[in-house]
């Protein structure tokens, strides 16, 4: 006989302002099966789960039901409470009386009718549930970090520190990513290559870890614990391990027209390249759809002066296939495009820039050697004009909705190492609100205006346009309530950021959710900010959300820990709601293998007893606990109802259905 | 082909000239251009009040006319054009417009936005295209061209749909089919001032000497344009800083249409 | 009307949702009467959130505005000042003697030049 | 038609002759000389009641499951639509391909013998088909019918007459295919109106007597436990109780054979209440067809059904109406 | 049949609306914590992944009284089991179409994609939902009779 035992929290005044608790925990008394109900201010609490314990253990209860919060929050905290007090954890069963219910009520006599019935459904499913012992599968040692740069630099190194194997999977010729870009780096204003390329040569050099540039992946399988991820090594048509990276092959090339992506196009390279001067690996890469050799098959000088005899013309991409227990996905970010902002004059004037070119054009290893000219006709540019949220906070469809977080403190940046280096020059900003909130960041951009005299105008530009060889900018002074038109002879834009396309792709493989702007969702966002909900998988940089270098190596580190914490255990747990067949109903038909997604399905040849001493032998289909993920596509494929789900049985379910059903 | 056409009150009055070489133009590309019967004036400026609906009713006129009648309706002054569309968005998006307009109008068959609005340039790129337009030039324009969108083609673009509202292309590829260099200034998309040049004169007259200027620093030798109203405007209160001419004025001379 | 009346009125007549200005002022800066507009394109969104119609109504700039579209197309928040402002000119002119061309404007002998369009624009426009 | 039965015999008889097979499974005389039944022929003396004539509909393939089971190889005469069925069968590995020896043989479509008393008919001692037209003798004498009038239902729409699996094959004429689009009923039923429509299927299923004569002969029907004889489905039942129970019942049921289904028609053969079955499951087949393209159960005895197949830009549920998207 | 007569009430549909727990349940639960507001009778029921729902649940459902049936899963794409709420749209598609063509209202039954991050389309789903089965009315095609009677 059942002996249930019903369990209503009031979450202080979140469920008891909307719901009368002590009612429904009344009302629950007299409920076929249920033998003790109780109502508490928080079943969460130590106290609550005292409670729970004790009423197990007092009433004999054999299964019990909490009414409370979504199961997605505490169903674990009360697994573990009745686990604790002797029950089976999968003996519990949660009714969501607070965000399906009084948080979304506003009646007390309907909400409280809802409630009822919600525990009313959940009493019903618990009565069928079952006693689940999770299985167990075991721990691949070695960590794959998506994105080299520094969010997967910093992942690597710590993770590695730990004594684990790491791989950083970077698509680029090199690790370093937007970091080694920048030129200074707020509030500090220390140089960004002084700070990052040590870590970059610390990643190298690391012996736990396997730097796999120039490569991307096309394929994971697997689990927690175990992912199978293949990986395809683009053919950059130099060996790594010959090229010692002297450069003759870049002065030698005769195709030097081929746009430096790293300088943001701002000046050339040739068709043989090493990205930049501290690339790691330091290792030449053949850009295939400039190079003359491998378009027209005639040329092969860089081959002919290699002393190493490191060209190689017919390298072919390669395949590599390698077990991980953990993913950090470390994509990063882009600049958006601005195409939909033809306001701003970007694609008409080449002295319109955005704030990721003016990095390149003030970095001293860049274009112009940290000397800031203009694009246009190489002249000092003596007034500056800065627009700040170009794309961001932007609804209409144009741009991005959110606000892209760096732009307000790495202008306050630009302008002040403007002002510092070239004092003659007159340096605006416009802007809508500077949003400053980080330790030093408000003082950071008060220097700006107080120290350094840059002039902030509070309103939006509506046009730039070219006049006589100058920009004019023409935008609001809102505090002024005028309309201004700054004779500017370089704008820089704050274009908002996005994440890195290839992100989307990753995540598809990865089945990690992406939101609506194509930042993976975290697993919860205060309490699990660095965890993808896909178990395994990790989130650091500007993957998740919009955030500065310190809020990414934080990010970085707490996603290392958390790897960590995984790749230590020598098992993990596994869920055991997995799909089982009855083997006495199960045809054989092989259709349940076909829908699933994990390959978790086989099919044996099993002997029955038939009656009168005959036995028959029979195709069955058997499932692999540790794989299933317990998705329950196979069960309605299945024609005979001989595969079931165990934690969601299609009885539980139908039982589910009546009982909110029934009037 | 035949595509019914909407004219307006200026294109048989003062704007004659756009309308008998549009004519002629697209007589010599193969389009006939149908006059829909017994049109009533579009009222010159789209009411943006959400209650307005007598002053969209010719609109909606001319629209269901079209729908019964090939299906298009072509126009050729922007302020119809900016009308007559903008008008076509409310019945096809806006069920209270859309309810209102039909009870007014009893119509055999309520009007939906089932109509399509077409203006000449879109006509010219779509129905005839600008590499046949090219191949039937015998006089090219070999002239530094000006194209003046103004702001009733373009916006709202979301309605309009006409082209990209800051850096359109239509009229630069219209004049390199004809022959000319388009000269690309920035203020080929800003308002001439013309609608209030009853009640002030003074931003007219500053406004289309700035669209002028711009042009002529760029090295533009002469203007066109679709718009009767910005035709009059730039030319009185231009002060001759460029000639200003219909569009079509210049296809008709690269076609050596007679006129 | 009472007050309250007159800002439901406009806020429905201009069919833009004003609450969604996030005072940007781009509005303002893409403006090209702005110099003529004795209340600028922002301000008549933020005069419609605070509800000073007093303000709105005895605008001049609602005679100035070129109804030209620039400050909605640019809007990032997709409000479109340039309605509210064609709301209150409609409210304004919809009252009596409140029309906004009167017979004496229009020169005796009419420019031979000026189109029609600007003639029934302008009725359109500035009359009830 | 005679003809291709001696031929059937000779072939029979040499199989089962030579031990080549264990068993034969063909048709045997019934009471009547139009109600032949299925049955398994283990030697050649058994082959004395051996019979194909016009009345031959039944799909033989279902008794393969068990048949096959038994020791040594089993020969089967099939006809083109039962082949569809055998193939499926395979493919869902129900029955061991290599155990099997398939004869393909020629049908000209089967015949209806309600149909034929329809027309006035009773008593019938033999029939001789001639192309369109088909000799009845009776005790009564001699008739010569239309056969598009007394085919069977599944037969006037015939969907192929290509054998799909065979070892060898006994044609002897050539066999026209239907001329019916099978089709044409659904989308009668289509382009009623809904309330039309649940008149429609209402009148039909409320004579629903719970036989299960649809579910036994189904070759798809073919679970070692049908869900609505197993408790743990939630919708077990053994018989109507409510007017709602047939509906769930032919809902699941055709839903359970959706994209196995070969349309061998033999649910609405067997209905002893003549409820129109099929058109249930062929509802499936042309939303299937239309939706996510032509697909014929049974063509091949490999590949994935439409139902545990998906492609990433398939229609919206919501939007989905008679096999297209609105 | 027997009509049973009662006060005229307002039509208050019951409706059962299966969540995926991944997307659409977070989807709900955000809908909560956001405290946008949807009619109390529509109730939840929590599956693993769209393609966890039988078409028996659902026809279980409407036998026992219900009046309406949403199935909610992750957008195509972003199914947490890479492939299940593609299984699930062709079932369901079928399996509406196959309804309509019965002769049941075909707008009774949904299917609606709603993301882990949609808590205001959740709410605004089962809003139009709630609008959609109050409209159509009480459930008689498909209702079990015999069940009510027995209360």
């Amino acid at each position: 006989m059942q002996r249930i035992g019903v369990f209503i929290c009031w979450c202080g005044s979140n469920i008891a302002a909307t719901v009368d608790v002590e009612r429904v925990a009344e009302i629950m008394k007299s409920e076929p099966g249920v033998v003790y109900s109780a109502n508490y201010q928080y079943m969460c609490s130590e106290n609550g789960q005292q409670l729970i314990k004790q009423a197990i253990k007092e009433h004999n209860l054999t299964g019990i039901v909490v009414g409370a919060c979504s199961p997605r929050m505490h169903e674990a905290t009360f697994r573990k409470a009745a686990e604790a007090a002797g029950l089976n954890p999968y003996m519990v069963e949660i009714a969501n009386i607070r965000e399906h219910c009084s948080w979304i009520h506003k009646d007390m006599e309907e909400a409280t009718e809802k409630a009822v019935v919600l525990v009313r459904t959940a009493i019903a499913k618990v009565k069928l549930n079952a006693p689940l012992t999770a299985g167990e599968s075991p721990v691949v040692k070695r960590a794959l970090v998506i994105g080299g740069g520094i969010a997967g630099i910093q992942a690597a190194l710590d993770i590695a520190d730990a004594g684990f194997e790491v791989d950083i999977v970077e698509k680029n010729a090199t690790i370093g990513g937007r970091m080694a870009q920048l030129d200074k780096t707020f509030p500090t204003l220390d140089c960004s290559a002084c700070i990052l390329t040590p870590k970059m040569v610390d990643c190298a050099q690391h012996e736990k870890i396997d730097i796999l540039s120039y490569s991307e992946i096309e394929d994971v399988k697997g689990f927690v614990g175990n992912f199978s991820v293949t990986i395809r090594k683009k053919a950059r048509y130099v060996d790594e391990t010959k090229c010692t990276g002297c450069k003759i092959c870049m002065e030698k090339c005769p195709s030097k027209k081929g746009l430096n992506t790293f300088n943001m196009g701002l000046n050339t390279r040739p068709a043989i390249h090493i990205p930049f001067a501290q690339a790691i690996p330091n290792v030449a890469v053949i850009d295939p759809e400039q190079c003359i050799k491998l378009k027209t098959g005639k040329c092969g000088i860089c081959q002919k002066f290699c002393g190493v005899g490191a060209i190689d013309y017919e390298q072919k991409d390669t395949f590599i296939e390698r077990q991980y227990g953990a993913i950090v996905v470390a994509t990063g970010f882009k600049p958006i495009s601005l195409e939909s902002f033809n306001e701003y004059g970007y694609d008409d004037n080449k002295d319109v820039i955005t704030s990721l070119e003016l990095e390149r054009l003030m970095n001293a290893a860049g274009p112009t050697n940290g000397v800031l000219l203009r694009p246009s006709d190489g002249e000092h540019p003596k007034v500056i004009t800065f627009i700040q949220c170009v794309g961001s906070r932007d609804t209409s469809g144009c741009g991005k909705p959110y606000c892209s977080k760096v732009c307000c403190m790495y202008t306050a940046k630009h302008a002040m190492l403007i002002r510092e280096k070239y004092p003659d020059t007159e340096v605006h900003v416009f802007y809508i609100d500077v949003r400053t909130p980080g330790k030093n960041y408000d003082e950071f951009f008060r220097r700006a205006v107080e120290q350094y005299g840059v002039d902030y105008i509070k309103g939006m530009v509506g046009k730039v346009y070219n006049e006589n060889g100058k920009l004019m900018v023409q935008g609001s002074n809102l505090i002024d309530n005028e309309q201004v038109t700054i004779e500017s002879d370089l704008v820089v834009l704050a274009a908002a950021i996005e994440p890195e396309p290839s992100v989307r792709k990753i995540a598809t493989l990865l089945t990690a959710s992406i939101d609506t702007n194509n930042f993976l969702t975290e697993s919860h966002a205060k309490l699990r900010p660095v965890e993808s909900p896909t178990a395994g998988v990790y989130l650091a940089g500007m993957c998740q959300g919009p955030k500065d270098i310190p809020e990414t190596v934080s990010q970085a580190s707490a996603c290392a820990a958390k790897v960590i914490g995984l790749l230590v255990k020598d098992k993990l747990k596994t869920n055991p709601c997995v799909a089982t067949p009855d083997e006495m109903m199960c045809n054989g038909c092989s259709q349940c293998a076909n829908v699933c997604a994990y390959g978790a399905i086989t099919y044996i040849d099993k002997e029955f007893r038939l009656g009168g001493g005959k036995t028959e032998v029979r195709r069955v289909a058997s499932v692999n606990p540790a794989v299933c993920q317990g998705c329950g596509a196979c069960t309605v494929t299945c024609p005979s109802g001989a595969m079931d789900l165990k934690g969601f049985s299609s009885k539980q379910i139908m039982s589910e259905v009546e009982a909110i059903c029934k009037k | 082909m035949k595509i019914s056409y909407y004219p307006g009150c200026t294109l048989k009055t003062k704007a004659k000239d756009l309308d008998v070489t549009a004519r002629l133009c697209a007589k010599a590309l193969g389009v006939e251009m149908e006059e829909i019967e017994n049109w009533q004036c579009c009222g010159a400026v789209y009411p943006m009040a959400t209650d307005e609906i007598a002053t969209k009713l010719s609109a909606v006129r001319a629209l269901d006319h079209a729908k019964h009648n090939g299906g298009k309706l072509l126009t050729l002054c922007s302020a119809c054009h900016n009308v007559i569309k903008r008008t076509n968005e409310d019945m096809k998006t806006n069920d209270d417009i859309r309810f209102r307009a039909n009870n007014y109008l009893q119509l055999d068959e309520p009007y939906g936005g089932e109509a399509e609005v077409l203006h000449y340039l879109e006509m010219l790129k779509t129905v005839v295209g600008f590499d046949n337009i090219k191949k039937a030039v015998v006089n090219p324009v070999k002239r530094k061209i000006g194209a003046y969108y103004g702001c009733l083609l373009l916006r709202p673009s979301g309605v309009m749909a006409f082209d990209n509202p800051e850096n359109p292309t239509i009229i630069e590829d219209f004049i390199r089919a004809i022959g000319g260099t388009p000269v690309i200034y920035p203020f080929r998309n800003e308002c001439c001032g013309a609608y209030v040049s009853l009640k002030n004169s003074d931003l007219p007259k500053q406004k289309s000497k700035k669209v002028l200027m711009s042009a002529k620093e760029k090295g533009a030798e002469e203007i066109i344009t679709a718009c009767p109203l910005c035709l009059y405007n730039l030319q009185v209160n231009g002060e001759g800083t460029l000639p200003v001419k219909y569009f079509t004025e210049l296809l008709a001379e690269a076609l050596g249409v007679q006129v | 009307m009472t007050k309250e009346e007159y800002v439901e009125t406009i806020n429905r007549i201009s069919g833009t949702d004003v609450r969604k200005c996030m005072k940007c002022g781009k509005c303002s800066g893409r403006c090209p009467a702005f110099k003529d507009m004795d209340i600028k394109p922002h301000q008549f969104v933020s005069l419609l959130v605070k509800g000073d119609v007093d303000a709105l109504l005895e605008s001049k700039a609602i005679w100035h505005c070129l109804s030209c579209m620039a400050c909605v197309e640019r809007c990032p928040r997709g409000v479109a000042p340039a309605a509210v402002v064609e709301a209150v000119r409609d409210t304004v002119v919809r009252m009596q003697g409140n029309n906004g061309v009167k017979a004496e404007d229009i020169p005796p002998v009419v420019d031979e030049l000026i189109p029609q369009q600007l003639l029934v624009s302008a009725y359109r426009k500035y009359n009830k | 038609m005679k003809d291709v039965e001696m031929k059937m015999l000779e072939r029979a008889k040499a199989l089962l002759g030579s031990g080549e097979v264990a068993r034969v499974i063909g048709w045997k005389k019934g009471e009547f000389y139009f109600d032949p039944v299925p049955a398994s022929f283990e030697s050649v003396e058994e082959l004395s009641d051996f019979v194909y004539n016009g009345f031959c509909g039944a799909n033989l393939s279902k008794y393969l499951i068990q048949m096959s089971k038994k020791e040594g190889k089993t020969a089967i005469f099939l006809k083109p639509c039962d082949s569809y069925s055998f193939n499926q069968l395979v493919k869902e590995h129900r029955i061991v391909r290599e155990n099997i020896h398939v004869i393909a043989i020629e049908c000209q479509g089967k015949l209806d013998i309600e149909k034929i008393k329809a027309q006035g008919v009773s008593a019938v001692t033999e029939v001789e088909e001639d192309g369109d037209t088909v000799k009845v003798s009776s005790l009564y004498g001699e008739t010569t019918l239309n056969k598009e009038d007394i085919l069977l239902v599944k037969c006037a729409t015939c969907k192929s007459k290509t054998h799909q699996a065979k070892d060898e094959e006994i044609v002897l004429h050539e066999m026209p295919e239907s001329k019916n689009n099978r089709f044409d009923e659904v989308e009668k039923l289509e382009a009623m109106t809904e309330t039309e429509r649940f008149a429609f299927w209402k009148l039909q299923l409320q004579k629903c007597i719970r036989c299960n004569a649809c579910r036994n002969v189904c070759p798809a029907c073919s679970c070692i436990k049908c869900v609505f004889d197993n408790p743990a489905s939630g919708i077990a039942a053994k018989a109507n109780d409510s007017e709602f129970e047939e509906k769930l019942f032919h809902i699941i049921r055709a839903f359970h054979v959706a994209g196995r289904c070969t349309d061998c028609g033999e649910c609405s053969r067997v209905c002893p209440q003549n409820i129109p079955l099929h058109l249930l499951n062929r509802k499936f087949i042309k939303d299937i067809d239309g939706l996510y393209g032509e697909y014929q159960a049974g063509e091949t005895a490999e590949g994935k059904t439409p139902l545990t197949s998906y492609t990433e830009g398939d229609k919206e549920p919501n939007d989905v109406v008679d096999g297209e998207a609105k | 049949m027997q009509e049973v007569t009662t006060e005229k009430k307002e039509f208050v549909p019951n409706i059962v609306a299966f969540c995926c727990n991944w997307c659409s349940y977070a989807g709900a639960d955000l809908a909560g914590s956001s405290r946008l507001s949807y009619p109390a009778n529509v109730k939840i029921i929590r599956v693993p992944c769209s393609c966890r729902v039988n078409p028996s649940f659902i026809l279980k459902a409407y036998q026992q009284g219900a009046d309406g049936v949403i199935l909610c899963g992750c957008h195509p794409g972003d199914c947490h089991y890479v492939t299940g709420n593609y299984y699930a749209r062709r079932r369901m598609s079928l399996l509406f179409s196959f309804l309509n063509y019965m002769g049941i209202e075909k707008e009774r039954t949904r299917v609606e994609w709603v993301s882990a991050a949609e808590g205001q389309r959740f709410s605004a789903v089962m809003n139009d939902f709630v609008k959609t089965v109050t409209a159509l009315g009480e459930n008689r095609k498909l209702t079990d009779l015999r069940v009510k009677e027995g209360e």
